[in-house]
């Protein structure tokens, strides 16, 4: 009823904890079996590594947050030796969302993370808004993303899903110039860039200045996007942003998504992930559902 | 750690928009050290969207055969002024205990211990000085608020130890700050916590005596996983380089992370 | 304390509703005194009569609303005939929202309403998410916004302010284009594209499928974009997108607004404009400051 | 109109998910036409941001001596499965009445009013009811619901009116729907509310007799300002060429405006 198959990834459900919002699955795991999961996205990794943006990195707005953590991360080879190690005795899926400055360093870091079994596939994040040299314009010009795309392809020994920013005017180009360039799916949505300043010190509340806007906020923007995108791709979509419970997921799917992850919710709620597990089912029973790949992008395909 | 629908059992104003709750439930007989704090998720029965984050507040004292914890917090803010709301009877969202917090087992038994407050750092310390003492450890306090309407909990200090209570404009206590009186203490170790310029400037002054340090920062997860709360290491080499205040600490040993 | 002086605009406050929020003031005139206001920005006029988009129109989502009304508005002959009249005997200025599908309309309606004494700057949507021929284009595409702007401004009599789209991937581009092409001041933000599923009929809930995203889920993004904007132009910034109290208005000066707009919020408190005008000069006297142009850009501005 | 804060006097489950409720306030004495409504923001104490929009709710009957007027709604929604929590003694914001409602005079004295209700489409029709009979007009209901546990008012109708119940699945008096037992009843003047297929038929059928709808249509500001609200006129030579529910209506005469 809820396994989907995507390259690379046979999961058993759709629903996978967000990159950045799970770390590399430790303290999660502490709380509950990490099995019951369709997947775990983990934290970017990127070739060296990086101590991120000073602090305060997170701020809270209406039904959001913005964060600007900077991609702190202990570097793609610490991360192999020390984090990955932990899903060998797991049965689930990992997909390495993967960063960097330079495209080289994408490729290195790309090279290396898909050569490890317990890595299913990889996300190219090409989006990620807190990353001063280069990083943004990897996400907002097609002819780029697709030319980073097309190299991090020729060394993966994965399937690559290239997770897409919502800060352009184009998203459907930009995804049709990465699917050209050999992108085996989508993850959509990163965050959207926003600021909170604080009255009280009459500055940015981020040490950063900016950072990326997640949360139910940013819901109605992302089905929007994968709406657009999926009618005109034909690879499939991970969908995310603003997801907090069972019926989430089903409005993505209907948007034309092929499996979801969960970000900010698990800071709301740290089981939320297998709870809407549990609750999908249900939901689709009350709906005449079977299998919930027969929802995907229902609301463009009229049936 | 577990997330408990605890229940609020008293809840009520113990100083100007201080706020003083007790909550009871399982997660009581989880908590391990005094400055271990919980996350608090405020509905406002609005489906977790406003406010959508939880708060963090420490565990002022706990008393694991009621299972009751109390906590002591400043309301006036989106989520503190809900949660100021809350009454009796009605369930409170809990995650904890989180994170690790003051030693009492670095002091020794039989030695003096001083502890130094300031504002809504001050609960996390109550708890710290019952545990003290009931090792035999003399405790001696220092608590720090802007004006008299702002103390709270003297009394229930004063009972632990000798307390001298300091307030910026002399309305309660001695005129001044904790620093004030520090040189005229005679201490073995010392636990602190309060606004960051209180804890550099303990830092600064007591360098001769272990001192612990309890943090804050913003915080997403609170459990770890989203990096949000980090502090660089003082020590160039420590191989990971960074602290997370909410799971390795809020309490650190003085300058083993840097405070900015 | 609270007066702020723009091109064209001399207003004893800073607080004026949005366009489309507001109609044209009859119904809101109804329950307070709109000489309350800073100014009024009416409903965006086109030249000829237009019924807008088939209902459902409006979609609630987190923090925010969708909005599709497809800038319904008699042209712009009857609303100079039937509508500015009632501010004849008012004093508060007046800012006429125009929009159009061809460069022709815009320039002809804004010739004819720029003549109207009522009617003290015109604002240019160039960037309502919901009109199909065109219009998108122009809030898009810093050089075609700034040709429209050209145009408007040589048969203006009034001074211009643009109203940016936040639907773009390079916000000071937009900003400044048009200011090079004339523009006197800016308008940010207009809504943002999204879309609702409805789970029941599994289609967009939005007849017009996608609408624009407003209300407290926006005001990051429109934060982020006055606070880049605002340093990289000399012409002034009505700021908008999320405002439902005093600090909200506080926060925009901070960022670089020099007035701004209420939208969404009129219909959550039909008095929240003259609510916040009252509250205003209490939140300003509490932070020591005595006339509310000293807040303009301090985020960035370091005092 | 106005906005205020209204105390909830009474609130309560009448029928499955159908809560009846009573506010009391000035707001009251502006009421002018049964059918009219109020907007109801839903703060769930989270200021204003979840919901964000208000909720437009029918006046169903009003008492103008003793200030109060009852709401009877469906809950479950986000809005309205808060507003279903409030307790008695709280308030609730309120702005109304809104609109226009039923035409009473457009009934003759003496004359046989036939109304016309399904789901909660029937609250409006009680108020309507009542100021008919207080005319001296003869009224007749048909009611439909979808299952007996969704019925509700049936004895408080019966009181002022033959009352036909029919119900989708026969659990509670007739099988059918309300247009089955049209053909047999004889009237002056109907009055309708409920969802958009009754109504069609209605129209359909009812081309001999002045005919009354209340139409329901998503809202921003509920006052007339939005046009989020709009309907097309069936006449095409009309000046405007549309009407707003909230402000124009929500009650029109039949065929004034296209259904859809
Ligand atoms: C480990 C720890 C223990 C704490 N213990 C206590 C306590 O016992 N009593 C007490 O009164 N306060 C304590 N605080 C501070 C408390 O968390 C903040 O005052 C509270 O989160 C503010 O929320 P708000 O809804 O009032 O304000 P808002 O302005 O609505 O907060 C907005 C956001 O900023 C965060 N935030 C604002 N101020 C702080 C702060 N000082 N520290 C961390 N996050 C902040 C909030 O959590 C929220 O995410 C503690 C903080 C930490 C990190
Ligand atoms: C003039 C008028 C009078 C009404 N009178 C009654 C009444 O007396 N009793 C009653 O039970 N219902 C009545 N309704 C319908 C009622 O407004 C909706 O059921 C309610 O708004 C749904 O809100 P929610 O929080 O349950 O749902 P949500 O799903 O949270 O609503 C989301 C958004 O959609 C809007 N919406 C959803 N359904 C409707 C609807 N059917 N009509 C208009 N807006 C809708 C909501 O107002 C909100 O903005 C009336 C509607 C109108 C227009
Ligand atoms: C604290 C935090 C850290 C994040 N870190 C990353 C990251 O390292 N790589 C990445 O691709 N996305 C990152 N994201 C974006 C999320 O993966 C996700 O795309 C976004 O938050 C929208 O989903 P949500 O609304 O459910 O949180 C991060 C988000 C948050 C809140
Ligand atoms: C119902 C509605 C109608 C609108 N119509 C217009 C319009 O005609 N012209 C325009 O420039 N902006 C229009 N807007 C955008 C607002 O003026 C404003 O830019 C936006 O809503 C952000 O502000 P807010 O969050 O305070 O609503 C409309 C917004 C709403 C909600
Ligand atoms: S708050 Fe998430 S790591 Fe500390
Ligand atoms: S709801 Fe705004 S015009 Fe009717």
């Amino acid at each position: 009823m809820l396994d989907v198959h995507l390259p690379g990834l046979n999961l058993k459900n759709p629903v996978m904890p967000a990159s950045g919002c799970f770390a590399f699955g430790a303290e999660y795991g502490d709380l509950y079996d990490l099995n019951e999961l369709g997947a775990v996205i983990i934290k970017a990794a990127t070739l060296e590594p990086r101590f991120g943006n000073p602090t305060p990195r997170v701020a809270e707005t209406a039904a959001g947050m913005l964060n600007a953590i900077g991609l702190q991360n202990p570097g793609v080879d610490k991360i192999i030796r020390q984090e990955l190690p932990r899903f060998e005795k797991l049965d689930v899926p990992v997909i390495a969302n993967i960063a960097g400055s330079e495209m080289e360093d994408y490729i290195k870091t790309a090279e290396k993370i898909s050569e490890q079994t317990v890595v299913h596939a990889l996300e190219l994040n090409i989006s990620c808004p807190n990353v001063k040299h280069g990083g943004i314009a990897f996400g907002t010009v097609p002819e780029v993303a697709a030319e980073l795309t097309r190299k991090v392809k020729s060394v993966s020994k994965k399937p690559v899903y290239v997770k897409l920013s919502p800060n352009v005017t184009d998203i459907v180009a930009m995804a049709k110039a990465v699917e050209e360039a050999g992108a085996d799916g989508l993850s959509m949505i990163n965050t959207l860039l926003g600021m909170r300043i604080d009255l009280k010190t009459q500055r940015p509340v981020l040490s950063n200045l900016t950072g990326g806007l997640s949360g139910p906020a940013i819901k109605p923007v992302a089905i929007r996007m994968i709406y657009e995108v999926s009618q005109k791709v034909s690879i499939p979509i991970i969908g995310m942003g603003g997801i907090q419970n069972a019926d989430d997921v089903i409005e993505y799917f209907l948007a034309g998504a092929s499996a979801v992850a969960v970000g900010t919710a698990n800071f709301v709620d740290p089981f939320i992930c297998p709870k809407i597990i549990k609750e999908l089912p249900k939901k689709l029973k009350a709906m005449g559902i079977s299998d919930i790949n027969e929802l995907i992008g229902r609301s463009w395909k009229h049936v | 750690m577990r997330q408990e629908s605890m229940q609020v059992i008293k809840h009520g104003e113990i100083a100007d928009q201080i706020f003083e709750m007790k909550l009871q439930g399982e997660l009581v007989c989880e908590i391990t050290e005094p400055g271990q704090f919980v996350h608090i998720l405020v509905d406002g029965a609005s489906h977790s969207i406003a406010p959508l984050l939880r708060r963090p507040i420490s565990i002022s004292s706990a008393n694991t055969s009621e299972k009751t914890m109390t906590l002591i917090y400043r309301g006036g803010g989106l989520g503190t002024g809900l949660l100021s709301k809350t009454a009796v009877g009605q369930s409170v969202d809990v995650l904890g205990p989180l994170g690790h917090g003051f030693p009492v087992m670095e002091a020794a038994r039989g030695g003096h211990a001083l502890i130094i407050g300031g504002g809504v750092g001050v609960p996390p310390l109550y708890g710290l000085s019952q545990a003290l003492k009931e090792r035999e450890i003399k405790v001696t306090h220092i608590l720090g608020f802007r004006s008299a309407k702002d103390v709270f909990y003297q009394q229930a200090f004063e009972e632990l130890g000798q307390t001298f209570i300091m307030t910026e404009d002399g309305t309660c206590g001695l005129k001044g700050r904790v620093t004030d009186v520090l040189g005229q203490l005679d201490f073995d170790i010392a636990y602190a916590c309060g606004p960051l310029p209180m804890l550099r400037a303990l830092e600064n002054q007591i360098t001769e005596k272990p001192l612990y340090l309890s943090l804050e920062q913003r915080m997403g997860c609170g459990i770890g996983a989203c990096m949000a709360c980090v502090a660089h290491t003082t020590d160039p080499n420590d191989s990971k380089g960074y602290r997370r205040v909410c799971s390795d600490g809020p309490v650190f040993k003085a300058r083993e992370v840097e405070l900015c």
